[in-house]
């Protein structure tokens, strides 16, 4: 699956395309944990080029953030679609995570 | 042109997962679905294939599982059929969403995005399979 | 994964018949019936349907086809209905294909290829519309 | 529907690509037409690239032998794959084509 991360001063946003799904929540799940471990631990995740997201995608993201809490680090979810959003909500997530309209709006709420 | 009834036979592995998702988006372009139907289409099958992968059939043990779609007119129903170990997935208490991070578990959120967002979802066996029978109601608009 | 029914409803136009061509691909891909198997599959119900057009229906007049095609095993098994002025197409005496290319008529080839390339072709008449029914017989290597 | 064109001496090849059904014949109808009209009537009609005919198809080829009869000129059929052949030979047009395994051969027999 297509990753791409880019940089906002000490943030680091990174952007799954596609499908988060059985075939493709493990390599993105890799790729978080690697980030973390380089100790980038300010994540905006941006889903505005996610089409879909299985629940297996959101453990993943039920994962990044536990990580980033023992951490003592911040991961916030931009972007999303009406679709996805619907998901994450109906999933009890928008307690747990900061949610944004934009990476630009969750990069300037630091 | 619309697909009016379509039955399929997979196996119970991920190959089969991704073929079925395929067909499930060429059945929703081809009939004109809404991204919105299309996406819970596939995100409810997806969960429970997934489940039987997981869950029902032994890892590396062959299973087959079947699935039927019918559209007519504003209504969509499915079902879901397989032959591993008898299990009612609505059974199961639905997860709970006030905890917090740490204490929230991972997983256990499949059946509760199918039963959140199909109109209906009921278990039953048949003769002696394990079925899954979905409805969902399409806004006229869709 | 194998797609063992699909049932289509289609309107009597081409665009229909388009959308119906790549739906036949999908489940020639997805099944992975042979090359062989896809194009007599898709020439005979292009024949069929084209018919059920140009014949069939008055021109210009709103029509509906129905379409079922199941997989099992070797064998599939097609059914096309429409609801158009009855007509059995296996009642005309196939084309003369001695005739030098002047004497040839331009057209009726489309129910020879469907009669020559299927197993099985037969028409009848069920609640007062035409049913014609195929049966292809699949080499089990393909 | 693309259909590509090649001159060898005074013949001229002519290949429809991808499918001749009731939405593409009429095209390569018209297209042989004003071939036709153009004085081209030494003409070898290259189905290599063809993956589909249907009898609407046939019919165009049927319709260009009997033109090009009235006119004293040449057609051949040359490339056909396996499923092509059978249906030309269903419709009994062995008969009444020129059939070449390739274009190169069908150029060298006049
Ligand atoms: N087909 C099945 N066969 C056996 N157990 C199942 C099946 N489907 C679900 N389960 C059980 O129900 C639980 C909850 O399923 P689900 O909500 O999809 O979450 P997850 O699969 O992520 O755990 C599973 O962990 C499993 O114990
Ligand atoms: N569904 C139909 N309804 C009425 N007449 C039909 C139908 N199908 C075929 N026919 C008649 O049978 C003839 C032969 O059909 P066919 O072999 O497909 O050749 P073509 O359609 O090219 O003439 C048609 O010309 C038409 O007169």
């Amino acid at each position: 699956m297509e990753i791409t991360e880019s940089r906002h001063r000490d943030i680091l946003v990174i952007a799954p395309v596609g499908r988060l799904d059985s075939t493709n929540a493990p390599i993105f799940d890799q790729r978080l944990s690697t980030t973390l471990e380089r100790g980038d631990t300010a994540i905006v995740i941006d889903l505005s080029a996610l089409d879909y997201i299985s629940s297996i995608g959101l453990s993943v993201l039920l994962s990044v953030a536990k990580k980033v809490r023992r951490l003592e680090g911040r991961v916030a979810l931009a972007g999303m679609n009406d679709r996805i959003r619907s998901v994450v909500e109906i999933s009890g997530f928008t307690r747990i995570f900061e949610i944004h309209p934009t990476v630009e709006t969750a990069v300037a709420a630091t | 042109m619309q697909i009016t009834r379509l039955d399929v036979v997979l196996a119970a592995d991920l190959a089969d997962l991704g073929a079925l998702m395929a067909t499930l988006d060429h059945f929703a372009g081809v009939s004109g679905l809404s991204p919105d139907v299309a996406f819970k289409v596939q995100l409810c099958l997806d969960e429970l294939v997934n489940n039987v992968i997981d869950h029902g059939y032994a890892p590396g043990a062959p299973g087959e599982i079947r699935l039927r779609i019918e559209h007519h007119g504003d209504r969509l129903a499915i079902e879901i059929s397989d032959d591993a170990a008898l299990f009612d997935p609505f059974s199961n208490p639905p997860p709970d969403l006030d905890l917090g991070v740490d204490d929230r578990p991972l997983g256990g959120l499949g059946v509760h995005l199918v039963r959140t967002l199909m109109t209906e979802a009921r278990y039953a066996v048949d003769a002696g399979r394990n079925h899954v029978r979905l409805v969902l109601s399409l806004e006229p608009a869709s």
